[in-house]
C-alpha cells in the first residue's frame, strides 16, 4: 500500500472510531436522567433530591386546585395516574392552566414533600381540535389523555 | 482536489452560470405564481376558515406562519451547507453563489420563526420567551446564520469568502441534529414536531391541510427569493463574461 | 544528480510531536500568552460578586455557570493568537507546503493551545470555585467537566481562528463564529457542575462532553486545515 | 528532449477586479534558472504563490512532470522548496530551532546539515540567539540557509536577495547556478541584476 493510501485509511479509521465513540457516549448519556425531570411517582418514591431545583411534570388533578383568597397563592395536586404530589405556587398561572391539563413545574421539594414551584408552565399536547369536536369527545368520555409515559421519562 | 468526472451531465450544466441564469429565468415565474397561489389560499383558509382550537382558541392560528418559517429556516441551512460542500468539493461557482444567496433568506426565516414563536408563546405558555430547547436551538441557528453572513461580509475576495463560509456552515450543520433532537434531550414543554411526514398528524384534516399548503407556499416563496438573489449574484460576479454584456446591452 | 522524488522520511507522529513541542516552546517563551487568559479568567469571575451580589448563597447558585462562562470567554480571548503570529511571519504558509497532511500540524497546534489555556484554566478553577462559594463536593465535578470540556472549546475555536486568520480584524469575528458553536458545551459543562452541586450523578453530562470531544477530535482538525488553506490562499 | 519539469499553460489570474495576467504560458526544464520580471504590482509574488500551490485563485493548467499538479500535490511538495515574501522565521525561536522545525515539516531538508548551513550563511555564533534580536538580513539568511540543506528539484524564491549584502548576494547567485548545474531548477523574482546572464530564462509578466 502506498503511503498516501495508508494515510487515507488511517484518516477514515480515525473518523469511524471517533464517531462511534461519540455515539456510544451519547447513548450512555441519554440513558441517564440528565434533565432533572421527575414524575410524581419518582418524587413520592424518594428518587428526586430535596431542596434542589428540579423539574416535575404531570396532570393537574381534577378538583384539587385551591386558590388563596388574599394572595396569588395556588395549591394543587399533580399526578401521573399512579401517584400524586402537592404543588404550591405563588404567581399568575398561564391561560392554559386548568384541571386535567398537563403542566411542567420548576421548583424544589420542601421538607414536607410539597413541591414549591417557582414557575408553572402549561404543556399543551399535540392534539389540535375544534371546540365542537372536543365537546363531543368530552361528552362521550373519549377525550384523548396525554399518554402516561410522557411523564415517566 | 482532483477533478472528478463521474457526476451526471446536468450536474455540470448547473455549474455553468449562464445555463443556470437561463433556467432560473424560466422557472422563476412558475414558482412565483405557485407561491402566490399557495400563500393566498393558505392564509385565507388558515385565518378565516380553519376551525379554532378547543384549548387555544384562535391564537393557535399563528402556527400557520410559525411552523413553515421554522421548517424553512432549518432546510435553508441544510441547503446552504450542502451547496457550500458542493462548491468546496467540485469547485462549482454557482453552488457558492447559491449558498451566499440562501444565507440572508434563512436568517430572516429564523427571525420570523422566533418572532411568531414569541407571540404564540405569550397566550400559550404565559411568557414571551421561554428558554426551551427548540426556541433556544432556533436562536442558535439564527446566530449561525449571522456568523456565516458576517464571514461573507468580512472577506473581500468572493471566492475566499465562499469557501470560508462553506466550511463554517458545514461545521454548523453538526448543530442541526441537536436542534432536531433537542426536544428529547431536554424534554421541555414545547410541543413535539407538529408536522410529521411519517405519521398521521394529530390534527383534523381541515387544520393540517392549510398548514401543508402554507408550507408548500413558503417553499415556493423561498425558491423565488433564492432564484432572484442567485440571478443577481450571477450577474454581479460574471460581469466580465460576454453573455452578461450582451444581456445588458440587449436590455 | 538530483533525486527524482524525495521519499517522505518523517512519520506523522514525529511531525505531530515536533509541532506540539514548537508551539509549547513558543508559549513558554512568551509568558504573557500563558498568563493573560488566566488573569482574565480570574477577573471575569471577580466581576460577578461586584456586579450582582456578594451574597454567598446566590454566588453558590450561579457559580457553575459563572466559572464555565469565564472559562469559555478566556479561551475565546486566546484563540486569535493561535494562527495569527504564524500567519504574520510566513511560517504558516510554509506549513502548507509540507508534503505531510496539514491536519497533523493543526491537531498539534490545537492540543498545544489547550495545554496552554484550557488545562491551566481547569487547574485554576477550584480557586474560583472557592471565591464563589461553590460547595466543596462539587469541586471534582467542576474540574472534571472543565477537563473534558475545554479541549472541545479549543477544537471548535481552532476552526474559527483558522477562518479569520487572513483578516486584519479577526478578533471580534471569531467570537461571532465560535460562540454559537460553544453553546452545547456550555450547557452540558455547567449542567454537570450543577448536578454535582445537587449531589446527583454527573456521568451522563461527562459522557456528553466526551462525545463532543470525540467528535471535535476527529472532525475539527479536518475543518481547521481546510480553513487554514482557504485563509492563506486568500 | 525530456519533458519539462513544470509546464504552465493559459494561466489567468485576477485580483481585486484587475487582471494580473492572462494566457500566461511557459515551461521550465531541469537545470534551468528562470527569472520572473515585471513592474511592482504586476503579480510576481502572486504567480509564485500560485505555482507553489499556496493560492488557488487562478484559471488555467499547471503540470508537474507531465501531470496536473492537483493530482500529484504531495509528490510536488516533496520536491519543492519555497522561499516566500515573508522569510518564515519565528522571532521567538533561535536560528537552529527554526531550521529544526523546517526539517520536521519537510523530509527533503537534511537535519545533519543545519550547523554547516548556518555557517555558510554567516550565522555562526548566532545559533542560540532568538531571531527577533537579529537584523532583517540575518533573518532572511536563516530562511535561506535551507537552500544549503536540500537538493529539492525545484526552488521557488521570492526576492531572495532583499536585505542581503553584496557578498551574500554573490554567494547566493553562485549557489543557484550550482543547483542548476546539478540538474535542479529555480524560479525566482528579484529586482537585483543577476551577474550571470547566461542560462537564465526570463519571463516578463508585463507582456501578459
Amino acid at each position: 500500500m502506498n503511503p498516501k493510501r495508508k494515510q487515507r485509511l488511517a484518516l477514515v479509521l480515525l473518523l469511524v472510531v471517533g464517531v462511534s465513540v461519540a455515539v456510544g457516549l451519547a447513548l450512555y448519556a441519554l440513558n441517564q436522567n440528565i434533565n432533572l425531570f421527575y414524575s410524581p411517582t419518582q418524587i413520592v418514591g424518594g428518587e428526586a433530591p430535596k431542596d434542589t431545583r428540579i423539574r416535575a411534570g404531570g396532570m393537574v388533578v381534577e378538583g384539587s386546585v385551591k386558590r388563596d383568597q388574599e394572595s396569588l397563592r395556588v395549591q394543587f395536586a399533580m399526578t401521573d395516574y399512579a401517584e400524586e404530589v402537592l404543588v404550591e405556587y405563588t404567581g399568575i398561572l398561564p391561560d392554559l392552566f386548568r384541571e386535567g391539563q398537563g403542566i411542567v413545574a420548576q421548583g424544589a421539594i420542601d421538607g414536607n414533600g410539597v413541591f414549591q414551584a417557582v414557575e408553572v408552565l402549561a404543556k399543551h399536547d399535540e392534539n389540535y381540535m375544534p371546540p365542537e369536536v372536543a365537546e363531543a369527545l368530552e361528552a362521550a368520555g373519549k377525550m384523548p389523555k396525554p399518554a402516561e409515559e410522557v411523564f415517566n421519562k | 482536489m482532483p477533478e472528478k468526472k463521474w457526476m451526471p451531465r446536468w450536474f455540470y450544466q448547473l455549474a455553468s452560470p449562464k445555463w443556470c441564469y437561463q433556467i432560473t429565468g424560466k422557472l422563476l415565474p412558475i414558482f412565483a405564481w405557485l407561491a402566490l397561489l399557495c400563500l393566498g389560499v393558505g392564509i385565507v383558509w388558515a385565518l378565516a376558515f380553519a376551525p379554532p382550537d378547543y384549548q387555544q382558541g384562535n391564537s393557535f392560528r399563528i402556527m400557520y406562519l410559525h411552523v413553515p418559517a421554522a421548517i424553512l429556516a432549518q432546510s435553508c441551512y441544510m441547503l446552504m451547507a450542502i451547496a457550500g460542500a458542493i462548491g468546496l468539493i467540485w469547485k462549482m461557482k454557482v453552488a457558492d453563489m447559491a449558498a451566499f444567496a440562501a444565507a440572508p433568506i434563512g436568517a430572516s426565516m429564523a427571525v420570523l420563526a422566533l418572532a411568531t414563536g414569541a407571540i404564540w408563546g405569550k397566550p400559550t405558555w404565559g411568557s414571551w420567551w421561554v428558554w426551551d430547547a427548540r426556541l433556544t436551538s432556533m436562536l442558535i441557528l439564527l446566530f449561525l446564520y449571522l456568523g456565516v453572513m458576517a464571514l461573507y461580509a468580512a472577506m473581500e475576495n468572493p471566492n475566499t469568502a465562499a469557501k470560508a463560509a462553506s466550511i463554517l456552515s458545514l461545521v454548523g450543520l453538526v448543530n442541526i441534529p441537536i436542534i432536531k433532537y433537542s426536544v428529547e434531550w431536554w424534554n421541555t414543554l414545547h410541543q413535539p414536531a407538529t408536522f410529521k411526514l411519517t405519521e398521521k398528524p394529530a390534527m383534523p384534516v381541515e387544520m393540517w391541510l392549510p398548514l401543508l399548503i402554507m408550507v408548500i407556499g413558503f417553499y415556493c416563496f423561498f425558491a423565488v427569493s433564492l432564484m432572484m438573489r442567485l440571478r443577481n449574484e450571477i450577474l454581479r460576479r460574471e460581469k466580465r463574461a460576454s453573455w452578461v454584456r450582451e444581456l445588458i446591452v440587449s436590455q | 544528480m538530483v533525486e527524482e522524488t524525495n521519499i517522505a522520511t518523517i512519520s506523522m507522529s514525529q511531525q505531530f510531536s515536533a509541532a506540539l513541542k514548537r508551539d509549547l516552546l513558543l508559549s513558554f517563551r512568551r509568558k504573557s500568552d500563558l498568563f493573560n487568559p488566566l488573569i482574565f479568567f480570574l477577573m471575569v469571575a471577580t466581576l460577578f460578586p461586584l456586579g450582582v451580589s456578594p451574597e454567598p448563597t446566590f454566588l453558590a447558585d450561579v457559580a457553575p455557570g459563572v466559572v464555565w462562562v469565564a472559562a469559555l470567554l478566556a479561551t475565546l480571548l486566546s484563540l486569535d493568537g493561535m494562527f495569527r503570529s504564524d500567519y504574520d511571519d510566513g511560517t504558516l504558509e510554509q506549513m502548507l507546503l509540507s508534503p505531510q497532511p496539514l491536519m497533523i500540524v493543526c491537531l498539534a497546534k490545537t492540543l498545544a493551545h489547550w495545554m496552554t489555556t484550557g488545562l491551566p484554566l481547569t487547574l485554576m478553577s477550584p480557586l474560583l470555585g472557592v471565591m464563589l462559594f461553590l460547595p466543596s463536593d462539587a469541586m471534582l465535578g467542576l474540574v472534571l467537566s472543565l477537563l473534558i470540556g475545554t479541549p472541545t472549546l479549543s477544537f471548535i475555536g481552532a476552526i474559527g481562528a483558522a477562518l479569520t486568520v487572513g483578516l486584519k480584524k479577526g478578533g471580534i469575528l471569531i467570537s461571532l463564529l465560535v460562540l454559537p458553536l460553544y453553546i452545547p458545551v456550555l450547557i452540558f459543562g455547567s449542567g454537570a457542575v450543577q448536578a454535582a452541586v445537587a449531589g446527583l450523578p454527573i456521568g451522563g453530562y461527562l459522557a456528553l462532553l466526551g462525545a463532543g470531544l470525540a467528535l471535535g477530535f476527529v472532525l475539527a482538525p479536518l475543518a481547521t486545515s481546510a480553513a487554514v488553506r482557504v485563509s492563506v490562499s486568500g | 528532449m525530456s519533458k519539462p519539469l513544470l509546464a504552465v499553460t493559459d494561466l489567468f489570474c485576477e485580483r481585486e477586479e484587475r487582471i494580473l495576467f492572462d494566457g500566461l504560458a511557459f515551461s521550465l526544464k531541469q537545470g534551468e534558472v528562470m527569472q520572473i520580471e515585471g513592474r511592482n504590482g504586476s503579480g510576481k509574488t502572486t504567480l509564485l504563490r500560485i505555482l507553489s500551490g499556496l493560492s488557488a485563485q487562478y484559471e488555467g493548467s499547471i503540470e508537474w512532470r507531465g501531470e496536473s499538479v492537483d493530482n500529484v500535490r504531495d509528490e510536488f511538495l516533496a520536491d519543492l522548496l519555497y522561499f516566500g515574501h515573508q522569510p518564515g522565521v519565528k522571532g521567538m525561536l533561535t536560528p537552529q530551532e527554526n531550521l529544526r522545525w523546517y526539517c520536521a515539516l519537510h523530509p527533503a531538508l537534511q537535519r545533519s546539515k543545519i550547523d554547516e548551513a548556518l555557517g555558510v550563511v554567516g550565522l555562526t555564533g548566532y545559533e542560540d540567539v532568538p531571531c527577533h534580536s537579529l537584523s532583517a538580513g540575518q533573518n532572511r539568511r536563516v530562511s535561506l540557509a535551507r537552500l544549503y540543506m536540500n537538493q529539492a528539484p525545484l526552488w521557488i524564491l521570492d526576492e531572495p536577495f532583499t536585505a542581503i549584502d553584496k557578498k551574500g548576494v554573490a554567494a547566493m547567485e553562485q549557489l543557484l547556478l550550482d543547483h542548476a548545474q546539478r540538474g535542479g531548477s529555480v524560479i525566482l523574482t528579484t529586482h537585483h541584476d543577476l551577474a550571470a546572464q547566461q542560462g537564465v530564462v526570463k519571463v516578463n509578466l508585463d507582456s501578459f
